[in-house]
């Protein structure tokens, strides 16, 4: 159990009386001389951190860089009391992802661009065009999941600029700390799983029921044709989604709990605004 | 007793002040805010810290050398605070008048050096016994500036007892037994003729009754850093390289000893200071003709006021001491082991020779 | 019994106690730490008989010095295998014998002698004077009765000094 | 006083001390602080002179140490004699020492030298100042000792070592006869204290004992002072630089001896003074022989000294011993200055021989000759010092020889035997042999022409030059010394001078016959001389005759010696090895095969019958040690074993 | 006041538990301790005569000079020992016996 106290004993004396030459490479390497220059850079030291508790008594504002103020605090605490005071984000901060599903056509190119494979989507294919975007694509595609998992996003950013509709933007929310790492995984499908199955289910039986039609209609061709009653079932289930989807206002997770500032009114055209006037505010 | 329960409630309570004080001086030094979430400012930071660490297990590792490691705390902190009986915080109250004062405070030293050793040893982790180790060979080797500047004081002042150091720094000098024909010329000058036995104040204490003693102090301070293992000689606890040094292994209610009485050390060393160099108890203020400061900061000795305030300038001074060795701490890097012995040896060593030398010339000639 | 007559006691147990702890703990270390105690128990006794000068260079040279010097001598001669620096012991027949012998012919010698009752010593005790600081005393002695041995006492610590860092010192090839 | 005192003997061994331990580090390596502790010295010992020459004396003393009963005691005795010498002393080294700073400029242990000379003057002041016989002869043997060191100063030459090591060994022949004499003295009166001895009333002595005290006492006069037949050391010494001989060989040291014998005199009874006036007078007349053929310059001075060192204990010898203090004195005098002047010529021989790189034996006076226009100043010196030499009036030398010469001749008269007028008769002759000596001395190197081959060394001679002044100040200062008018107004009688009259005791100094011996003497004086220059400017000047090789062999003592000792000695060794080997061995061997055979005898019986006990002893005792496990070549052991009989003898001791 | 038995008694003791420690003990750092003890006792004793030194301090005086030389004996005997060690690596007394005939 002490196979090493001897020899540390021994290193330890070498140590000290090998090493008891002094260096003495200063400017000064007259004995005087060096004690001279070892009073002064002590005092110069000592004035140093002298100057820096007077200048404590002074704190940072928590301004921003784009403050005039900002290369002025030169001196004084650095630090602020984060949780209370931070530094103000700009508008267009690059930090936790948000998918706004309303616009979004669930393309899956986000998700084919993640370096990080982040990006989870399974969509549903609707049986008719489900809605039109803000900026007049047609939706026809339902995203059973849509999930961002924000502890392996590496904010580089390119999902964004993939991104047709300009649905998924990256937000000035960076505090989005966990407990649980599960946590950090956000959902933004707007369907429940038991919508996803039932829209499944619809999209199986219209197909199932084209291909009947389909049959019918090789069948009508040589009959007659007549596809009248094909378009009742699809729009009752249109009907349906949307008066469900109102009901769960999150995406649709059970044990999580609800995510804090999601804001929903943050809008594309607002970022576009502000694209050309982003020269003035650095300035 | 009194004493003994003064000096525990000082000790602790300046313990839970200093902490928080090292914390603060340290970021504000560094730019930084420190503590500042428990209490006003932070203010009960260390108050948690230690109801922490008295919560906490106390741990004895397994292959340590069980009642030495238990024992080592105790010993270091008894030391220590063994030390304080002989300090004079007021003009009444000393725990013990022993003629031998000064002498006893470095006697006490020597006992830490055991505890040191034995924490070293018992916890039978390298780390801790070097660190162990280093701290022996520094303390032993700064005891010798340590007990020279001592000397110096002792010599010019004549006596080995803090509390007649004391009196002859102030106004009160002829409160004192057998010191009632004495007088203090400015710079301890006779032939300068100026009579400061009523001005009193920072004129008659031994950096000005002996200007020299200045640098006396000055390596004093030097020196008592490094007993304390205090930055930059803090090479025994080097963090970066032996982990924390002999109380590597130690937690708990036992480390939290172990700090009190590290930071016991400093008061105890910077009280020191102030009593043999600074005046200890007397006030700073002196009397400016019709302007009484001196009697009006500083009450007789006897009186309540007199005791009130002497232990406030004491103590005052003493937190002054503990600044600079805070503001030390954080100024400066650590010393190599050669550079340590460099400066004990070869600079302070003999520098303080001279200074002895030239005190008892002061003394005899002044 | 009074405070002092207490005191007495106590530091004497303290002293025989902990030097029988030198003699008979099997750890070298354990040995030397209660040799601090022994050390410190005489201080007290040392005070006790008046020496309170002679009390505190007994801890500085003893505890401060000597000691320290036993345990790097323990810590730079042990054996790495053991669990600890034990030291086993032996000729106990002997020692005891010795020991024995030795302490017996104190006894009679002590109770033969009747110290107290020898002249000089009844009359210095009829007329102590209380108790104060020998530290003025000793230091008048040693510079001016005492000083050719002060001086040589110097020599010989600097002698001894010289010879000990000489003898340790890392000229493996003598 | 004692500071004065002190002051007279402490500052040569500090600028030994000095010299020896920061020398090195001095500008001139010291030498200015040599030259100035001995001006020091120089000044304390005038002071004293001062204070002490009218009358009265100091005298200090403290207990030494104490064997058993016998108490020692030492201290300083100050009284005439003692500052007279040791202004001599202090005097004379402070001349050398100024004259050396010139003379061994350059020299490797130039530091060394002045440091050795300071510890000879220390030496030599405690001689003269001692109180006690036996502090006296500690520095005694100090003086011996630096004398070897500055005799052997070359000592990387050939000749120095080996004559230093002469000269040690044949003091220390003197040396033990003069301890036991102080032994003797110890156990007769129970004292050496000097003062005690020589001015307290004489205590009644065995006349055996004090034959062989006063023959101790003798013995280190012999070998210190070069005394027949222990004078061949001081020619040899003559290897030494010549400042030294002058202070060491003619001037101070070799007087030690005659200050002894002046000392110790109420010691001395008439049978030892009858020996010693024959000693002397030998000595004084082989001396003056031996110098009458020498070539070498210095040797030549030496014998001299040796010769007139005889005259000296002569003159105590026949009972005055101031007559042979005062030669010492003027003695002292001439013969530094003619020492140093030698040394000057050599010097200056040297120089022209280094700048004309020409190398020949610089000390040979066949090969000198004109020197009086090259060295002027060094001739008129050397002329004043040589006159006093050869006795001629109105010099020094003369006054103190005929005090010698007048004591003998009242002595002789004195005698009964007949035999007696062999002492003043042999010191007249040898006083015609001086002043021939010394003549031909002065012929040899100053007259006439120079004598090489003018060849090679005519550029040496032309070279030749004075010396600079340090040298020639003391010189000068010394010759003048030599006059007369120092010493005693009267130019034919020093009676009535300073000097006798303090040490005559009794005032009724008969002057019988003082007439004849003053003309006696300046008549063979004059004829010595002119016998000189006569034979020289002949050059009829029988070198290998028998008397040329007696006197240049020195008697053939060194053979003598050789024959008469050595060998002898090695006989003697050869005989006792022989007896060692083939007697003693022989013995040594035959005891041992007997004691083989015996112990064959032994043995059986030890097998049988001791064994057979110590086998049951062993047993017992491996028993009993098995009790303890006593342990053997453990210190613990060894130290039980000590406790074990302490305690046996305290208990023993208490009950 | 203590009486001088008392210490006289207790410097044997100390004294004796000293011998015994050099006698029995065979690390030769617990028999240097041994040595310290009865120097120790030793001090003791001169220490409680002092007190009735007439001539004052004089005992005090001494156990001051034993302390001295006590210091300069033990560390050259350590520095002995640390030798000892490098040679015959043992601090074992009865291993060191090269004083065995």
């Amino acid at each position: 159990m002490l196979p090493s106290r001897k020899n540390f004993f021994w290193s330890f004396r070498n140590f000290s009386i090998q090493r008891m030459q002094v260096n003495v490479k200063g400017a000064n390497s007259s004995y005087f001389g060096n004690i001279r220059e070892g009073i002064k850079s002590s005092w110069e030291g000592l004035k140093l951190s002298l100057k820096h508790i007077f200048e404590a008594r002074r704190s940072r504002k928590p301004i921003g860089v784009a403050d005039k103020e900002y290369f002025g605090q030169q001196t004084g605490i650095v630090t602020l009391k984060y949780p209370y005071e931070a530094l103000p984000v700009p508008d267009n901060g690059r930090y936790r992802l948000h998918n706004e599903m309303e616009d979004c056509i669930v393309c899956d190119k986000c998700a084919e661009i993640c370096p990080v494979d982040c990006i989870e989507i399974e969509p549903v294919k609707a049986t008719e065009e489900i809605r039109k975007t803000s900026d007049g694509h047609s939706v026809r595609l339902y995203a059973a999941k849509f999930d961002i998992d924000m502890a392996k996003c590496c904010f580089c950013g390119l999902c964004t600029t993939v991104c047709p509709t300009e649905c998924l933007t990256m937000t000035k929310t960076y505090d989005f700390s966990e407990f649980i790492m599960d946590n950090l995984n956000y959902h933004f499908s707007d369907l429940s799983p038991a919508e996803a199955e039932l829209k499944k289910k619809a999209y199986e039986d219209f197909q199932a029921a084209k291909l009947a039609a389909k049959n019918a209609a090789n069948a009508a061709k040589a009959n007659a044709e007549a596809p009248a009653p094909k378009a009742e079932v699809p729009r009752k289930e249109v009907l349906a989604t949307e008066t469900s989807a109102e009901t769960p206002a999150n995406p649709p997770a059970e044990n999580t709990p609800p995510k804090p500032v999601i804001k929903r009114p943050v809008m594309k055209p607002v970022i576009k605004k502000t694209d050309p006037n982003l020269p003035d505010t650095q300035a | 007793m009194l004493a003994f329960l003064i000096f525990l409630g000082l000790l602790l309570t300046y313990m839970i002040l200093a902490v928080y004080a090292e914390r603060k001086v340290s970021a504000f030094i560094q730019d930084r805010l420190g503590p500042m979430e428990i209490g006003w400012y932070g203010i009960g930071q260390t108050v948690a810290d230690l109801i922490k660490l008295l919560q906490k297990e106390d741990i004895v590792p397994e292959r340590a050398d069980k009642w030495p490691f238990l024992a080592a705390p105790m010993i270091i902190f008894v030391a220590v605070f063994a030390g304080f009986a002989v300090m004079p915080l007021t003009p009444d109250l000393q725990g013990s008048d022993a003629a031998v004062g000064v002498f006893y405070l470095l006697a006490i030293i020597s006992i830490d050096i055991i505890g040191l050793l034995m924490a070293g040893w018992s916890s039978n982790n390298k780390y801790s016994l070097l660190g162990a180790m280093r701290s022996i060979a520094q303390i032993i080797s700064y005891e010798v500036p340590v007990g020279l500047a001592v000397i110096c004081a002792a010599v010019y002042c004549q006596t080995l007892d803090l509390q007649a150091i004391s009196f002859q720094q102030g106004i009160w000098i002829h409160e004192y037994p057998g010191y009632a024909q004495e007088t203090n010329y400015l710079f301890g000058l006779r032939s300068l003729g100026i009579d400061v036995t009523q001005v009193g104040g920072f004129l008659t204490w031994n950096v000005v009754r002996m200007p020299l003693f200045f640098v006396v102090y000055v390596i004093f301070f030097i020196a008592t850093l490094a007993e304390c293992n205090r930055a930059p000689f803090d090479i025994p606890e080097a963090e970066s390289e032996l982990v924390g040094g002999f109380h590597t292994e130690y937690s708990g209610f036992r480390w939290a000893i172990l700090f009190l009485a590290e930071y016991g050390m400093m008061l105890l060393l910077t009280m020191l200071g102030a009593v043999l160099f600074l005046g200890g108890w007397n006030t700073p203020l002196p009397n400016i003709g019709p302007v009484k400061l001196a009697f009006w900061t500083s009450g007789a000795p006897g009186t309540v006021y007199g005791n009130l305030t002497g232990a406030f300038w004491l103590v005052t001074k003493a937190f002054g001491g503990i600044f600079v060795q805070m503001w030390v701490r954080w100024t400066y890097p650590r010393l190599r082991v050669d550079q340590l012995m460099y400066l004990c040896w070869k600079v302070l060593t003999p520098a303080c020779l001279i200074l002895l030398f030239l005190s008892a010339v002061w003394r005899l000639l002044g | 019994m009074s405070l002092v007559t207490l005191l007495f006691y106590v530091f004497a147990l303290l002293t025989v106690g902990s030097a029988l702890g030198v003699l008979l703990f099997r750890n070298v270390l354990y040995a030397a730490f209660t040799l601090l105690l022994t050390f410190l128990g005489l201080a007290g006794l040392y005070v006790l008989a008046g020496a309170d000068l002679l009390a505190v260079i007994q801890i500085v040279i003893y505890v401060g010095g000597i000691l320290v010097l036993l345990v790097f001598g323990v810590m730079l001669t042990q054996r790495t295998s053991q669990e600890y620096p034990a030291s086993r012991s032996h000729n106990h027949l002997l020692g005891l014998l010795v020991a024995g012998g030795l302490f017996t012919l104190f006894l009679i010698m002590i109770v033969q002698v009747n110290a107290e009752h020898l002249g000089w010593i009844a009359s210095a005790s009829s007329n102590a004077a209380g108790q104060q600081s020998t530290l003025a005393g000793i230091g008048l002695k040693l510079m001016t009765d005492a000083v050719l041995p002060f001086e040589v006492a110097g020599i010989l610590l600097l002698i001894a000094l010289i010879g000990a860092a000489y003898i340790a010192g890392k000229g493996q090839n003598r | 006083m004692e500071i004065l005192l002190a002051s007279i003997l402490l500052p040569p061994l500090l600028s030994f001390l000095l010299l020896f331990l920061v020398g090195r580090k001095l500008p001139r390596q010291g030498d200015w602080l040599a030259i100035g502790l001995s001006g020091l010295s120089f000044l304390a010992a005038l002071f004293l002179f001062v204070r002490i020459w009218p009358g009265g004396e100091f005298h200090t003393q403290a207990q030494w140490f104490q064997l058993a009963s016998y108490s020692f005691k030492a201290g300083f005795w100050v009284d005439k004699l003692s500052v007279l010498m040791g202004l001599l002393v202090t005097f004379i080294s402070l001349l050398v020492q100024i004259y050396s700073t010139a003379y061994m400029q350059g020299e490797l242990r130039y530091r060394h030298y002045f440091g050795y000379l300071g510890l000879f003057t220390f030496a030599m002041l405690g001689i003269v100042l001692a109180d006690s016989l036996l502090l006296l002869f500690i520095f005694w043997e100090l003086v011996g000792l630096s004398s070897y060191l500055l005799i052997g100063f070359w000592y990387q030459q050939i000749e120095a070592p080996l004559a230093s090591r002469n000269a040690f060994l044949i003091n220390r022949i003197g040396d033990t006869g003069f301890l036991i004499g102080i032994m003797l003295v110890y156990l007769q009166f129970g004292t050496s204290d000097l003062k005690f001895l020589t001015t307290e009333a004489m205590l009644p002595m065995r006349t055996s004992w004090s034959l062989v005290v006063g023959l101790g006492i003798f013995c280190g006069t012999i070998a210190k002072s070069a005394q027949f037949p222990l004078q061949i050391w001081l020619p040899r010494a003559m290897a030494g630089p010549t400042p030294v001989s002058a202070l060491i060989h003619a001037a101070t040291m070799v007087a030690a001896g005659v200050f002894l014998l002046v000392r110790t005199f109420p010691l001395l009874d008439t049978s030892v003074l009858t020996i010693i006036a024959i000693t002397g007078t030998i000595t004084a007349f082989m001396g003056a022989v031996a110098a009458l053929f020498q070539t070498d310059i210095k040797r030549l001075l030496a014998f001299s000294t040796i010769s007139q060192l005889g005259y000296m204990v002569m003159a105590v010898g026949v009972g005055a011993p101031g007559a042979g203090l005062f030669h010492l004195l003027t003695h002292a005098f001439f013969k530094a200055g003619l020492f140093l002047c030698a040394g000057i010529v050599i010097h200056a021989l040297h120089e022209a021989a280094h700048r004309t790189h020409v190398h020949f034996d610089a000390q040979d006076m066949q090969r000198m000759g004109g020197f009086r226009k090259k060295l002027p100043f060094t001739f008129v010196c050397y002329t004043l010092c040589g006159l006093a030499l050869a006795g001629l009036p109105f010099f020094s030398g003369f006054l103190s020889k005929d005090a010698i010469l007048l004591a003998a001749f009242q002595w002789a008269n004195g005698q009964s035997s007949n035999l007696a007028w062999l002492v003043p008769s042999l010191g007249f002759l040898t006083a015609f042999l001086t002043a021939f000596y010394i003549g031909r001395q002065l012929l040899l190197v100053f007259f006439g022409e120079w004598r090489r081959e003018p060849k090679h060394n005519q550029p040496v001679y032309e070279n030749i030059e004075e010396p600079p002044l340090v040298m020639r100040g003391p010189v000068a200062l010394l010759a003048a010394l030599s006059v007369f008018l120092f010493f005693s107004l009267n130019p034919f009688d020093a009676g009535n001078g300073w000097l006798l009259t303090a040490f005559t005791n009794d005032a009724t100094v008969n002057h019988n016959g003082h007439t004849i011996v003053v003309v006696l003497s300046v008549l063979l004086s004059l004829s010595g001389l002119g016998a000189a220059y006569w034979l020289v400017m002949k050059k009829t000047f029988a070198m290998h005759s028998f008397l040329g090789q007696l006197s240049i062999r020195n008697w053939y003592l060194e053979e003598a010696f050789q024959s008469l000792v050595v060998l002898p000695a090695k006989f003697f060794i050869r005989i006792a090895h022989w007896v060692d080997s083939y007697i003693i061995d022989k013995i040594v061997d035959f005891m041992g095969i007997f004691t083989v055979v015996f112990a064959h005898i032994i043995a059986w019986i030890d097998r049988i019958l001791v064994d057979g006990l110590v086998r049951l002893t062993a047993y017992t005792a491996g028993r009993v040690g098995m009790l303890t496990r006593v342990k053997q070549g453990s210190i613990q052991t060894y130290f039980v074993v000590a406790l074990l009989g302490l305690i046996g003898w305290v208990i023993w001791v208490v009950s | 006041m203590i009486p001088l038995d008392h210490y006289l008694l207790l410097s044997a003791i100390l004294f004796c538990i000293g011998v015994a420690a050099i006698v029995t003990r065979r690390n030769a750092i617990v028999v240097l301790m041994g040595i310290e003890l009865i120097l120790n006792a030793a001090n003791l004793n001169l220490i409680a005569f002092s007190r009735f030194d007439p001539q004052k301090l004089q005992g005090q005086l001494f156990a001051l000079f034993v302390i001295v030389v006590a210091a300069a004996e033990a560390a050259v005997a350590l520095a002995i020992l640390i030798k000892v060690y490098s040679h015959f690596q043992t601090t074992e007394l009865d291993q060191i016996n090269e004083l065995r005939g």
